[in-house]
């Protein structure tokens, strides 16, 4: 009983703490005015979003997340960056009237979402099966998401194709 | 606190300083950022369905890999878009994005 | 298996199409005017294949996909709108020569997803199909060239598309949240006791909010006309056109699911409507660019079809179908004379139509014919379709929305008369030449204005069809 | 169609009455190039017309009861209009005296329009108002008389204005189809009401119809007035008395025909046509009396200070008509449709004498014309000198008896002012006009030889041009002036005539005339009053202008304002126009105008501009900046959230 | 149904008028107008062959033809004469015909002229013979917007303005037609838009109310009902002579034929709680246009605001709901077709030689053109309301209503007459009388072949003026049993 009740304690730490790490990730990943720390605090935030995963107990999606979230979308981005703009250059200070603007739409944004989330009387299926497993997940990708599994590789095949050329890297001579 | 509601309130949170990003971000890649939390909002939503409500709880993390996958896509989309156009304006910020008004 | 592989017919054709042309993407060499040929070849056989499985019915990948009179009308809508643009697609001049392998690929790729897009009666199929179509076109739009000024458009679309399936994405899954499932059939039974809590109508919304996007509804209209503006003049017409069908279609689809038990949505509905006519048509009035003036009045035409779709009966669907038939014709018939005009692939001002009538008169007739068409002027499609969509409205009890209608209606004939003015009142600063029209041109615009006035005056099979389809949506 | 053909005065009536219709119409489509052939025509048709009615006169006067054809013309609902014929002795009476004087006058047209460029023109109207008041004096009911008034009214506007080029006589001709038709508006108000009121609009009908009983007093002195107002405008009664005088541009054959003779009088027909209906109303008989009065003492007044020959003979019709209209009003039936007659054939004779001199000198100052030695024209000078004789009621000449006889008539009033007004009226009458023929006889400063020589010649080159057309003016004259010598020992058998068939009219005249019907002086008395105050007007003018040294300017004129008042006719003209400027033209007209312009037009067009407005308000939403643009879509779907979960 | 279909034919003589027209080569211009002609008399002959078939003793719809057109909906091919659009007919029928034949002369872009002239025509017709709501709409719709390029293309004065005013104003007027109807339709079950069929279900008061002030406004506004009239001056004014004529003569008769077919026959209470308000509005367009009229200096804006004050004659007659009231106003509106049409052609041709139509630059233009004069003064008598003209006898069966109904507004519009008759002779006399004006010394008179129409047109004014029955038996077949439905 105490080590299952210094367990659920331990448990709900690491859940605020994950949750901690998630906001704070998302602060930075928002607020801060480099853009390679808003990188950094995707990353973190994108991890604290993992470790949800985990205690909503998908082992599977989280490592998926730190996968391609973390490890190829912050990558891209921060090739990006590269690419992109000298990081030294300094920014011009944020207009204040639209920061508000932008944080007073969102929270009201927020406040729908939330009070969306409270209000509603959430009902579990009356029967649920406990099958998380990975072979299930594939299972379904090869049967009943057989379409979906396969549109996302033309969407695959679209981005690669299209990032080709609308970074514009022709590959051909002009005719 | 290990229920629906705290994740549902995550979620909305990811969601809406997702949103603060693409408001007030100048820099676009800046904005990519948030778009891509506001996507992790949403897959945390479907997460925490799958979670605690759904009869099958498959078919929530399939839908959050599926928009994993879509996610990247529109990653490398979205940067080569930004990146195009830092050829041509030699900026990526938005503000002076403004030719084409009224 | 046979069964089941003609039932998906017309997507499998155009994704070996997409691919033949991935394939030729890779050659070295790049000849615009083969390709033109063969892309147009290849989808008027899809238009042949799509009428051809026009009346299939059934149910494929595990219930997933659902192939009925609705999707079927609707993906033959798509497959003449890409054919129609592929036609006018000889003077894409506004896309590097290099380029035009992707560009056909891209399109097949798009109309595939919007295909399937209109046959998918499951939430995540609907939201990766949706995202397969989006993203050709955020690659479609950056591809015009030469064009510095419009340089930002592509980043523009982009950015506003992706907020906008996001908060789509959110409302799918407060959608799954609330019926544990993601199978529309499901939803459909489930919804309408769920009405009382939030939670449906906010995940509804928030998903249609997606639809809206790629509809050009207000307030999520924002793109239109920027991209409109800056893309090449037939990603502008595939935009406009085949599009829009898709999106009319998954937003039917989507207010279905309400199966007319929510009063909210439609005063949410009726708030946007209203609000998108008369947005759309007020700014139209001053745009000097043809293409934008298209882009507001596409706002305000979206409009007028939520009418027909927020009575939320089968009455108002099969408006709201024939109102997208309509548009897309009438729609189809503008731009393929602004296509041909500005040949070189430049962007068409208003002023530029001058002399018109003396140019090509068979084109000045075309515009103006379109012009009318989308002013809801008998007997042309426009009215007729908006004739139903009003009749849907007030059916309902919404008289007073028919009559804001109308109002717009006259409204946006003010800037269409503009246009027809140029085409056919102002003289031109100099003389320019004749435009040549080839025979097949010819060919399209009679058949167009007859296609028109024929909709316009014996709408009586198209309602037939339209109802039978929106009935089967249920 | 048969029936046309098995009744001669059907016949003779339709043929009559039709025929100057058709001239008019050949005229105006073929042969107006070609004048001589047009004059032919047209006079022919009147005289045709003139035979037939004479040939009427005397069917009539052999019938027993009138004759009347009627047949379906229009129906709507339970209204019902027929086109027909009415010929009873009056009709039959009036018919021939429009169709003689306007074949006189067409005839004497020959000559005095000859040469004109509008010949063709001339006649074809001339024949359009003979077609239009013969119609209108035959018309069976009420509106069919109506309708014909007005084109007689038409006829009148276009003879009137028939010197176009000439801004005064366009103005004229407006003047008078708009004057005229302030008093028909009334008079088809009547006819409304009638309909609305009676059901029917039979000329028979509508005089029998007191005495049946079937509509109240009230209801007949509303539609009596109405009436009246016709009555007013057409035969230039007060106030409507100016256009008349105005109309005197016309060709002086038109002012003989439409402007004295007959067509003024066609209100005073119609007041003697619906005799017993105005008399079942006695106020409106007094009303009537009192315009009357009023009429003929300010047109007299007039008459005294102008110099031009035709106007004084226009006042003179006016004061006349007004005349008519008292004797009427005062219940004396026969009297007014007497000197009606009478002062058909001598005004007609006064004015076509005056057209003489007009056509020889080319003025139409008396002074001027005496002087060139206007009295040296013998045929018009001794017939106008007849017909201002009979103006002035001297005997044997006609006017004297039609005279007496409303001075009978007036003499019957309980009141004596409307005897008194009657002999002053006929005093300033007699001064008036000789003051015109002593003004002509004996100018100022007597006749300027040189001008007379001159005059002469070029009046011997004229007779060598067209004698034979000096004699188509003359004899018509010469006709008229023998009728005026006869015509006043025939009162008796007309008299006859007229009374014999309306036993209706009989019994309005004797419950008009009523209490008095011993009169306020004796007969006799009366008589010599009635010469008398003639003579007094002739020695007076005679001592202004006739006498050798006279001072020849009139007593007026040691009264300069009463002077000036009469010249500017009473100052109604001012009136008018004063109303017209400021009431009309500047007033209501141009503040619609303005109103219609800025507010009604402007409001549109603010409509418009307010739409456009909107566009450029609502454009600053798409601006450039794309996050403004979201920030709006993320408001909206929120705010809309916010809207669903309370 | 069995039979030739005459009326379709009348409306297909246009629609082949317009197809063949759009064959022609545009250099071939007098082809272009041969053909015009062409269709214009075989409408013409067809429309009389009509008039004198139409068995008035007997009333009521005849050469019915009623097909299902769109069956989900209740849409009928409808066609079908009686006493009210018979005389429509022949008026259209007559100005189509004149109107061709007073456009002789034109050269400049004659083929889209004349092809969208017919395209006018052809909605003209169709709404005068359909009965059917959503056709009667359609063909109304049809028949409003060729005038934005006829006016803009062809026109006068200020044209592109006036072209833009006019159309989106009457268009504006069918946004609440168009509304009313589908409401109708919808109140009537949604299953018919048959207008005999939906007369017999019936409506609730309120319903008729409302339908009825939507249909007034929506039409009124075609019928330049006071205050909505504004836009009849400047568009006539732009407008080029057959267009002008069609315009006044027969298009504006189309909005108080609307209100006639559709308002009254469905709404008979509605109109009864309304009439009070049409009256006024009336009787202030009678008074007020003559007014205004006044104070025109050019041609055409005095023949637009004569337009006004007469049309507010037939929304009187209407308003008084009697026999007399509707007949004079069907009455009427046939007259001030045929005279406005005269108008507009005797303008035309006066403006097409001296290229001004300003009335003081004019002036003695009876010396030099007498014949053109004369046109224009006859059309000016009937404008006045001289008996034996056509229009005389509507005015008084109008008079005649309206002063039982509403007795101050039928005198107060009698008032009217006055006022119409000085402005009429007013520009009268400015125009035509005074001394030659040497400007247009040399400019020719009308010549006979291009008098003819305007010949035909005084016929017929003076035709049903001396012969009323002719027509008042027609439209009295259908106005008795109309009334008596109320």
């Amino acid at each position: 009983m105490d080590t299952s009740s210094s367990l659920t304690a331990l448990a709900q730490a690491a859940f605020w703490i994950t949750i901690g790490f998630t906001i704070t990730g998302a602060c930075i990943a928002v607020f801060a005015r480099n853009i390679l720390y808003n990188v950094l605090g995707l990353a973190l935030a994108l991890t604290g979003v993992a470790g949800i995963y985990l205690f909503l107990g998908s082992l599977f999606i989280a490592l998926m997340q730190l996968l391609i979230y973390v490890g190829a979308i912050c990558i891209a981005i921060v090739f990006a960056i590269m690419l992109s703009r000298p990081l030294h250059l300094d920014t011009p200070p944020r207009p204040m009237p639209k920061v508000v603007m932008a944080v007073a739409a969102s929270a009201v944004f927020f406040i729908g979402l939330a009070g969306v989330a409270l209000k509603t009387k959430w009902v579990p299926a009356i029967e649920r099966s406990t099958d998380y497993s990975v072979v299930t997940i594939g299972h379904m990708f090869l049967t009943r998401y057989e379409l979906v599994f396969e549109v996302i590789s033309l969407v695959l095949l679209v981005a690669i194709i299209g990032a080709i050329i609308t970074a514009g890297f022709s590959r051909r001579l002009s005719s | 606190m290990n229920s629906l509601n705290t994740y549902l309130i995550i979620s909305a949170f990811l969601f809406s300083i997702g949103l603060v990003g693409v408001l007030q971000r100048r820099n676009l890649i800046g904005m990519l950022i948030s778009v891509e939390l506001m996507l992790n909002g949403a897959n945390l939503n479907f997460m925490a369905f799958n979670r605690f409500l759904t009869p099958e709880p498959v078919v929530g993390q399939i839908i959050a890999l599926a928009i994993m996958g879509l996610a990247a896509a529109e990653a490398a989309i979205g940067l080569s878009i930004i990146l195009a156009l830092y050829r041509k304006m030699h900026s990526i910020n938005i503000e002076q994005a403004q030719r084409l008004k009224g | 298996m046979m069964n089941d592989f003609i039932l998906f017919l017309p997507e499998f054709y155009f994704t070996i199409a997409a691919l033949i042309y991935f394939g030729l993407s890779l050659k070295k060499t790049s000849e615009p005017w083969a390709l033109q040929k063969w892309a147009l070849t290849l989808a008027g056989i899809g238009l042949i294949v799509t009428v051809a499985a026009s009346r299939q019915q059934g149910m494929l990948f595990f219930d997933c996909y659902r192939v009925d009179l609705f999707s079927q009308v609707f993906k033959v809508l798509l497959a003449m709108g890409t054919f129609w643009i592929i036609f006018s697609s000889s003077e894409l001049r506004g896309i590097d020569g290099r380029q035009h392998a992707e560009y056909y690929f891209l399109m097949f790729i798009c109309t595939l997803a919007m295909m399937m897009l209109v046959s998918s009666v499951e939430l995540l199929t609907i939201y990766v199909a949706i995202e397969l179509s989006s993203y050709s076109l955020y690659l479609m739009v950056p591809m015009r060239r030469n064009a510095d000024e419009f340089s930002e458009t592509g980043v523009k679309y982009f950015m506003i598309g992706v907020t906008a399936s996001a908060m789509m994405l959110f409302g799918i899954s407060l959608l799954f949240g609330a019926t544990h499932t993601t199978y529309v059939s499901q939803i459909i039974t489930k919804l309408p006791a769920l009405f009382g809590q939030p939670v449906a109508i906010v995940g509804l919304v928030l998903a249609l909010a997606g639809f809206f996007f790629k509809l050009a509804v207000f307030p999520f209209h924002i793109w239109a006309p920027d991209v409109y503006q800056g893309s090449a003049n037939q990603v502008t017409a595939y935009i406009a056109t085949a599009s829009k069908m898709a999106a009319a279609a998954l937003i039917i689809r989507f207010s279905a699911l309400s199966m007319g038990a929510s009063h909210e949505l439609v005063n949410f509905l009726i708030v946007i409507c209203v609000l998108s006519m008369t947005f759309g048509n007020l700014v139209a009035i001053i745009q000097k660019d043809i293409k934008r003036l298209l882009a507001y009045s596409s706002i305000a035409h979206a409009g007028y079809m939520l009418m027909g779709i927020l009575a939320l009966d089968g009455r108002g669907y099969a408006a709201a179908i024939y109102y997208a038939m309509a548009y897309l014709v009438m729609n189809y018939a503008c731009f393929m004379v602004i296509m041909k005009i500005a040949d070189d692939g430049h962007n068409l001002q208003i002023k530029e139509l001058a002399g018109l009538h003396k140019r090509s008169p068979l084109l000045a007739m075309t515009l103006m014919m379109g012009l009318f068409g989308l002013a809801g002027i008998p007997p042309t499609a426009g009215f007729t379709g908006k004739f139903l969509v009003f009749a849907a409205a007030v059916e309902k009890g919404y008289l007073w929305l028919a009559i804001v209608g109308m109002i717009n209606a006259t409204i946006s004939l003010y800037y269409y008369l503009i246009v027809i003015k140029a085409a056919y009142l102002l003289k031109p600063v100099q003389e320019l030449p004749a435009i040549r029209i080839d025979r097949w041109t010819h060919a399209m615009s009679l058949i167009l204005v007859a296609l028109m006035v024929y909709l316009g005056v014996f709408p009586d099979q198209f309602v037939n069809i339209t109802e039978a389809a929106a009935k089967s949506l249920f | 169609m048969d029936a046309i053909f098995k009744d001669p005065v059907l016949l003779a009536t339709v043929v009559g009455t039709s025929l100057p219709f058709l001239s008019m119409a050949v005229i105006l489509i073929f042969t107006r190039h070609n004048p001589m052939l047009s004059s032919r025509i047209s006079v022919t048709s009147i005289v045709v017309a003139a035979v037939c009615a004479l040939l009427n006169l005397a069917k009539v006067a052999g019938a027993s009861h009138p004759f009347r054809f009627e047949t379906a013309w229009m129906s709507s609902g339970n209204f019902h209009l027929t086109f027909g014929y009415y010929l009873d002795p009056l009709s039959a009476l009036m018919l021939t005296i429009v169709a003689v004087i306007a074949c006189l006058v067409q005839i004497y047209s020959l000559g005095y329009m000859s040469g004109d460029p509008g010949y063709s023109r001339y006649y074809a109207f001339q024949s359009l108002f003979a077609w239009a008041m013969m119609n209108m004096v035959i018309a069976s009911t009420l509106l069919q008389l109506f309708i014909f008034w007005e084109l007689v009214g038409l006829a009148s506007y276009m003879l009137i204005g028939f010197y176009y080029e000439k801004f005064s006589a366009s103005q004229a001709g407006k003047k008078a189809f708009v004057m005229t038709r302030v008093g028909d508006v009334g008079f088809f108000l009547g006819i409304i009401i009638l309909t609305l009121g009676f059901g029917n609009l039979g000329i028979p009908d509508l005089n029998n119809a007191p005495g049946t009983g079937t509509i109240t007093t009230g209801f007949i002195t509303m539609a009596a007035l109405l009436v009246f107002c016709g009555v007013v405008g057409k035969s230039a009664q007060f106030p409507l008395i100016t256009w008349l005088p105005d109309a005197m541009e016309g060709p002086t054959p038109v002012s003989a025909l439409l402007h004295s003779a007959t067509m003024v009088a066609a209100g005073v027909y119609v007041f003697s046509r619906i005799f017993p209906f105005f008399a079942a109303s006695p106020n409106a008989m007094l009303i009537a009396l009192a315009i009357g009065t009023v009429t003929m003492l300010l047109a007299s007044t007039m008459a005294m200070t102008t110099y031009d020959l035709k106007q004084v003979w226009a006042y003179s019709t006016v004061s006349q008509l007004g005349m008519m209209v008292m004797s009427l009003a005062a219940g004396g039936y026969f009297a007014g449709v007497f000197h009606l007659t009478t002062h058909a054939g001598f005004k007609a004779l006064l004015f076509l004498c005056s057209g003489i001199f007009i056509h020889e000198y080319h003025t139409n100052d008396m002074r001027v014309i005496g002087k060139q030695g206007g009295r040296k024209q013998l045929v018009p000078m001794i017939c106008i000198t007849v017909g201002a004789l009979a103006l002035s009621g001297v005997p044997p000449f006609s006017g004297f008896f039609s005279k007496e006889a409303i001075l009978g008539a007036l003499n019957a009033q309980a009141n004596p002012i409307w005897l008194f007004a009657g002999l002053f009226g006929a005093f300033l009458t007699a001064y008036y006009s000789f003051r015109l023929i002593f003004h002509l006889l004996f100018p100022k400063g007597g006749i300027e030889e040189k001008h007379a020589v001159h005059e002469m010649d070029s009046h011997g080159h004229k007779e060598e041009h067209h004698g034979g057309l000096f004699w188509a003016m003359a004899v018509p004259v010469m006709i008229l002036a023998c009728v005026t010598v006869v015509l006043g020992f025939a009162e008796h058998s007309l008299q006859g005539y007229i009374m014999a068939g309306g036993g209706a009219v009989k019994h309005a005249s004797t419950a008009a005339t009523g209490g008095a019907a011993h009169g306020v002086v004796g007969h006799e008395l009366l008589v010599i009053l009635g010469i008398s105050a003639g003579l007094v007007g002739i020695i007076l003018a005679w001592f202004e202008y006739g006498r050798k040294g006279a001072s020849r300017n009139g007593f007026l004129s040691y009264f300069p304002p009463v002077w000036k008042l009469f010249d500017a006719r009473w100052y109604m003209d001012a009136f008018f126009r004063w109303f017209l400027d400021t009431a009309i033209y500047s007033g209501l007209t141009s503040i619609f105008t303005r109103n219609d312009r800025r507010i009604i037009d402007g409001g549109i067009d603010g409509i418009c501009f307010f739409t456009e407005t909107g566009g450029r308000l609502f454009s600053f939403m798409q601006s450039g900046m794309l996050q403004y643009n979201l920030l709006i879509m993320v408001l909206v779907a929120g705010l809309a959230m916010l809207f669903f979960i309370v | 149904m069995t039979g030739f279909p005459i009326l379709t034919a009348i409306l297909m003589s246009t629609v082949f008028g317009l197809l063949t027209i759009l064959l022609i080569p545009p250099e071939r211009t007098k082809l272009v107008k041969q053909v015009s002609m062409f269709w214009a008399t075989v409408g013409l002959i067809l429309t009389l062959w009509l008039y004198f078939n139409f068995d008035h003793s007997k009333g009521g719809l005849q050469f019915v033809e009623r097909v299902l057109w769109v069956k989900s909906l209740g849409i009928y091919w409808f066609h079908g004469v009686d006493g009210i659009n018979m005389p429509m007919l022949l008026l259209t029928a007559v100005v189509l015909f004149t109107g061709v034949w007073t456009m002789w002369e034109l050269e400049y872009r004659a083929k889209e002229f004349f092809a969208l002239m017919f395209l006018l025509v052809a909605g003209v017709y169709g709404m005068f013979l359909s009965m059917d709501l959503f056709w009667m709409f359609v063909w109304y719709d049809v028949s409003l917007f060729p005038m934005y390029p006829l006016i803009s293309i062809w026109g006068g004065t200020r044209k592109e303005y006036g072209a833009m005013k006019l159309t989106l104003y009457l268009l504006a007027g069918s946004a609440l037609i168009l509304p009313a109807i589908i409401y109708a339709w919808v109140q009537g079950g949604a299953i018919t838009f048959d207008l005999f069929e939906l007369q017999k279900i019936g409506f609730s008061l309120l319903d008729q109310k409302i339908l009825f002030v939507m249909l007034y406004l929506g039409f009124g506004i075609l019928a330049a009902v006071w205050p909505f009239h504004t836009w009849s001056p400047v568009g006539h004014v732009a407008a080029p002579t057959a267009v002008s004529m069609i315009h006044a003569g027969v298009l504006m008769k189309l909005g108080a034929y609307g209100i006639l077919r559709i308002g009254m026959t469905l709404c008979p209470q509605g109109l009864g709680y309304w009439s009070d308000l049409m009256a006024l509005l009336a009787c202030i367009g009678i008074v007020y246009g003559a007014l205004v009229g006044l104070a025109q200096t050019d041609l055409k804006y005095v023949i637009g605001y004569s337009s006004v004050s007469h049309m507010g004659m037939v929304g009187l007659g209407l308003a008084t709901m009697t026999v007399s009231g509707i007949n004079g106003a069907v009455f009427q509106m046939f007259a001030h077709g045929v005279m406005t049409a005269l108008f507009f052609s005797s303008v035309g041709y006066i403006y097409d030689r001296t290229h001004t139509k300003m009335i003081p630059e004019l002036g003695g233009m009876s010396k030099t053109m007498p014949i053109a004069s004369a046109f224009f003064i006859i059309a000016a008598l009937a404008g006045i309301g001289v008996p034996l003209m056509a229009s005389f006898w509507a005015e008084l069966l109008v008079f005649i209503a309206a002063v039982q109904v509403f007795p101050v507004g039928g005198i107060f519009a009698m008032v009217g007459l006055i006022i119409s008759a000085l402005f009429m002779l007013r520009v009268v006399q400015r125009t035509f009388y005074g001394e030659r004006n040497e400007k247009f010394g040399h400019i020719p008179d009308v010549s006979p072949f291009l008098a003819v129409p305007r010949i035909i047109l005084i016929g017929v004014i003076l035709f049903f003026g001396f012969f009323p029955k002719v027509m008042l038996d027609v439209i009295q077949s259908a106005v008795i049993p109309f009334v008596g439905s109320f």
